[in-house]
């Protein structure tokens, strides 16, 4: 077995890990560094995926305070105030060195400088943005700076397990899977950074790419990191409807809302005036795309399950200059987004819970740094638009020089080869399963499971059924066959089994979390329990591994910068 | 390293070529057709000075451009070493001498 | 409706020749071809090996080719086709792995060559000051866009027949930092795309162009890096 | 370990015809111009017998004048493809090009059937 001794081992090439393997090489360019990714360095993840833009505060006229209170407001008050302080802070920063260091190119005012555009949930306009695909911009152009740097790429290379010491309190690095060759790599690692993303994949109609399973989030989980609001999962407002092709559920960007896009029913209505008659399309995630949901479950939406979004009336020219991307698109599945309504449905697209980390992105085991999507606690219980490429590079960068400055005063830790035989042999097992359930099939009950029980509306009853139907699947997974004659390199299905296995853990949490708050706050609905509760709810709830099962407990939020009174007054 | 030279002296010829060749095979193709050239014609031509610099330019440049366009053809294919420019650069010294010799004979 | 579809199959570590699979696919409303590359692999044959990520043309992971050309699988629909009868074999002009999945390592290779990362000036200390309509950015704005998805290197004649060609990605990329102002690194680049492999390779075939996800057209690129040379050389160029 | 390369060309564009008879009529006009260079130098040289003789062989012939029509085809094409392609190396014409390729063959047709219509009558 291949065997490689790094300083820090990153897994993840989308924002988070690229700028967590270029901070910790250009803090300290004597350490080795070890990037591992799933796909091929800087095309999997979602971070490419960007299109809407980066929250950022760059005219004077805005104020990080703005930006922090937003972000405190859209999370519904129950995001760690100091992550999220952090990132309105380091946001610039970030900025800055993308158009200084990295090479991005954002698009300009007419004045030179940079544009910044409108996006739900804010108060002043300052979403930078390239074009409506900002994402490839910022991942090209951070792909690009570490081919110059001394930093070893695997890619196609999947992380499977994190590697601990025998008390299981110190990450010592991780077993990775070569998906080319199917053969197994163990890296000893001072430190690794988790930065995978999240596991929205887990539902019928979701936007993020096919590789992001939630892998490093159920890696993190089996070895025992603390985990925080995992009940909260932001559905997008309007992700294309698209039939049964792959390309539905992809997202429309909310800068389409910002611009003054409008949602309607199936009979005309434009239904934002009854849920938030203030801001209408322009409101944050959460209410929107629950409202498209009340509306289509109410029976006025499309025949197809959707609702419609009209860019029309802005005139056809505006919306082709601004949203090239986006009208392409529309096209590919032969509509006209500047000239007619498109049908679109909520879609699950980003997870605000994960890991738990403090402000340098230390998980609760040693060695261990999470950022990105698999870290919870810097959006509460709703994401704003915008907010999501900022955190992972805010966070990546944090976690790349507080992995760096670990890494020097640390020393390696023996990995223990009992543990990983035990992990080589729950993969390898499958290629003895030549009968047993299609993990193709479980994975489209999954998909249908989530969006039914664990969706945009629930209730404990579906929750429970939900979590019954998940342990159970979660010990079928084990038993899925592989075709007979299955190789070990580029094998997909045993992917797939992997993939599903991880997305499986994730699952329950999601669903134990969400039985777990009895209220409806953010993107978590409740309709046993449709009212937001302050008396009881402004907490976070804390989960971990103990034994098989968990152990679950609730905080209350530390308003260390801002307290709910202090918004309301206003 | 003479990639972007010769690159660019490929486009002069070319520019060349196209203004002079189209005057060249009307002349002796087309012109009078069905009419045989005869030695004394090319002889008399010949020792206008301007025929015979258009026509020594025409053999200089339409064998470079013909020589080097083969050469790249065969980088195109990967075909590089020294011993190819060579026999090429040599082929298309002798041909020049050869054709200069022959129609300077009539000045 | 019912695709023909053939696939092309091929496993370095058993097969000395690729082979053609056959399979009868339903086709459903803005089916993609990556749709039926999918549909293909969970329900008809799961050993099918192929690759995609994002799934909506942003990543570039899916190029392959197509009833005769370079296309993303992803943002290729059935019905723009023109015919039920696809035919899907791997992006040409790179190693295969397996199936539909090729090693983009030799293409990326020369992407490395040229240099792709912004090398700032060093009194760079801020967002330069840009108007967008000083045109300054109006040729490489567009070029920005290349997702690096292979297509045109899987087109393009003179990387086929010179395994040393640089290719039209590359050299677009070369272009997009070569006229970017805050680049501090213009001349060594230039030397790197003169050399024989560079810039002179290309004989404006347009197949780059043709193929390009993104409408970009790489030629154009090729035919400014070869002006900036050709003035270099002639001792004209500045910057 | 990877042995097999796919080697798939992309044969439906116009540039990649165009590029390829740009090809095909060069290499055939470098083979030409190396014979004629020779041909024309050696019968001059030799005096008025032999270069009238010669010529009058070859000019007299009508396979040679056939074959002089094809080598005005591919002067012709060769020529004016030529013209695309400096249109190109000046920067202009990169989102015309098919554009350009057909205007410059509807041309080329042109010329061609008035050449045509000079030496057939020669030929029959």
């Amino acid at each position: 077995m291949e065997e490689i001794k790094t300083d820090i081992l990153i897994l993840g090439s989308g924002g988070a890990g690229l700028f967590a393997a270029l901070h910790a090489y250009d803090s300290n360019p004597r350490l080795k560094i070890v990037l591992a990714t799933k796909g091929l360095i800087g095309k999997c993840g979602c971070s490419r995926m960007v299109q809407g833009g980066y929250n950022v505060v760059l005219d004077p006229k805005d104020s990080v305070e703005l930006h922090f209170k937003d972000t405190i407001k859209g999370g519904a008050f129950i995001n760690n105030q100091e992550l999220a302080w952090t990132l309105v802070n380091d946001a610039p920063k970030r900025i800055y060195e993308m158009e200084t260091k990295i090479g991005c190119f954002f698009d300009r005012r007419e004045d030179g400088r940079i544009h910044q555009k409108p996006f739900a949930g804010q108060s002043f306009d300052r979403t930078v943005h390239r074009g409506d695909l900002t994402g490839i911009e910022i991942i090209a152009r951070a792909t690009d700076q570490v081919f110059a740097r001394d930093i070893t790429v695997l890619e196609e290379t999947r992380g499977l397990e994190l590697l601990t010491n025998s008390n299981g309190d110190r990450v010592v690095g991780a077993l990775l899977m070569n998906i080319r060759t199917g053969q197994f790599i163990v890296v000893k690692a001072k430190a690794v950074i988790v930065a995978t993303g999240g596991s929205a994949s887990m539902y019928k109609i979701s936007a993020p790419s096919f590789d992001k399973t939630g892998d490093g989030m159920a890696m993190c989980w089996r070895a025992g990191a603390e985990f925080v609001d995992m009940e909260m999962l932001q559905f997008h407002p309007t992700g294309l409807l698209a039939g049964k092709s792959r390309l539905s559920g992809s997202v429309l960007e909310e800068g389409l809302r910002g611009a003054g896009g409008r949602l309607y029913n199936a009979i005309g209505e434009r239904f934002m005036e009854r849920y938030d008659p203030e801001r209408l399309e322009r409101s944050t995630r959460d209410r929107v795309a629950r409202a498209g949901y009340m509306e289509i479950m109410a029976g006025r939406g499309t025949p197809a399950g959707g609702v419609l979004l009209d860019m029309s009336h802005l005139g056809a020219e505006f919306v082709e200059s601004k949203f090239p991307g986006m009208c392409e698109r529309v096209r590919d599945i032969g509509k006209d987004l500047a000239r007619e309504p498109v049908e679109v449905s909520p879609t699950a697209h980003f997870q605000m819970g994960g890991v738990r980390i403090d402000v340098n992105c230390y998980s609760s085991l040693k060695g261990l740094f999470v950022a990105g999507e698999d870290a919870g606690g810097v959006h509460g219980a709703n994401r704003l638009g915008g907010n999501g490429i900022a955190d992972s590079t805010v966070f990546g960068a944090r976690a790349g020089d507080a992995a760096a400055e670990f890494a020097q005063s640390q020393d390696w830790v023996p990995v223990d080869q009992v543990q990983v035989k035990m992990f080589t042999n729950n993969v390898l097992k499958f290629f003895g399963h030549a009968d047993g359930p299609d993990v193709y099939q479980l994975r489209d009950e999954l998909k249908n499971l989530m969006w039914e029980k664990v969706g945009v509306v629930r209730t404990g009853q579906k929750l429970e059924q939900a979590l019954k139907r998940l342990a159970e699947m979660s010990e079928e997974v084990e038993r899925a066959k592989l075709p007979t004659g299955s190789l070990r390199g580029y094998n997909l299905a045993l992917n797939e089994i992997l993939n599903l296995r991880n997305q499986l853990v994730v699952a329950q949490l999601v669903a134990a979390s969400a039985l777990y708050r009895k209220e409806s706050r953010g993107s978590h609905y409740r309709e046993d329990f449709p009212e937001t509760d302050n008396q009881n709810w402004l907490c976070n709830i804390f989960m971990r591994k103990k034994g098989d099962g968990y152990f679950i407990e609730t905080h209350p939020v530390k308003f260390t910068r801002l307290r709910p009174e202090d918004v309301a007054a206003k | 390293m003479l990639s972007g030279w010769t690159w660019l002296f490929q486009r002069i010829t070319a520019f060349f070529l196209i203004l002079v060749l189209g005057v060249h095979f009307w002349v002796l193709h087309y012109q009078n057709p069905g009419e045989i050239l005869v030695y004394a014609d090319a002889a008399r031509r010949l020792q206008t000075a301007l025929f015979l610099t258009v026509d020594s330019l025409l053999l200089a440049f339409g064998l470079f451009h013909a020589l080097n366009g083969l050469h790249n053809v065969l980088e195109d294919f990967n075909v590089r070493s020294r011993s190819i420019t060579a026999v090429l650069l040599l082929v298309g010294a002798g041909l020049f001498i050869m054709g200069i010799y022959s129609l300077w004979q009539f000045v | 409706m019912t695709l023909n579809v053939k696939v092309f199959r091929f496993n370095p570590e058993t097969d000395k020749v690729p082979r053609f699979d056959t399979f009868k696919i339903e086709e459903f409303p803005n089916m993609a071809v990556l749709d039926v590359v999918m549909n293909i692999q969970n329900y008809h044959d799961p050993t099918l090996a192929y690759r995609c990520s994002c799934r909506i043309g942003m990543c570039g992971s899916c190029a392959m080719y197509i009833n005769g050309r370079p296309r993303l699988a992803c943002r290729t629909q059935v019905s723009s086709l023109g015919t039920k009868d696809i035919t899907i074999m791997p992006l040409p002009n790179l190693p295969i792995i397996r199936d539909l999945a090729v090693d983009m390592e030799p293409f990326f290779e020369k992407y490395k060559k040229i240099k792709p990362y912004l090398i700032p000036k060093q009194d760079l200390k801020e967002p330069v000051i840009c108007k967008p309509d000083s045109g300054e950015r109006e040729l490489i704005d567009y070029m920005l866009e290349c997702i690096t998805c292979g297509a045109c290197y899987g087109a393009c004649t003179m990387v086929a027949t010179d395994p040393h060609y640089l290719g039209p990605a590359a050299l677009t990329r070369a272009y997009c930092l070569i006229a970017d102002k805050r680049d501090a690194a213009t001349r060594e680049r230039l030397v790197i795309v003169e050399q024989s492999e560079g810039v002179w390779r290309c004989h404006t075939q347009f197949n780059c162009a043709e193929v390009c996800p993104k409408k970009i057209v790489p030629t154009q690129a090729i035919q400014q890096l070869k002006k900036r040379c050709v003035f270099k050389r002639l001792g004209l160029f500045r910057g | 370990m990877y042995t097999f390369k796919n080697r798939s060309q992309v044969w439906d564009t116009v540039g990649m015809w165009a590029w390829l008879f740009h090809r095909v009529t060069g290499l055939a006009l470098v083979f030409y111009i190396i014979l004629h260079i020779v041909l024309m130098g050696t019968s001059l040289l030799r005096g008025p017998e032999t270069f009238n003789s010669v010529l009058g062989f070859l000019m007299g012939s009508t396979l040679f004048l056939i074959l002089d029509l094809l080598l005005a085809a591919a002067v012709l094409y060769h020529g004016l493809n030529g013209i695309r392609i400096l249109l190109f190396d000046i920067g202009i014409g990169f989102n015309r090009q098919k554009e350009i390729f057909w205007v410059l063959m509807a041309a080329g047709l042109v010329i061609y059937l008035f050449l045509l219509w000079r030496v057939l009558p020669e030929i029959f």
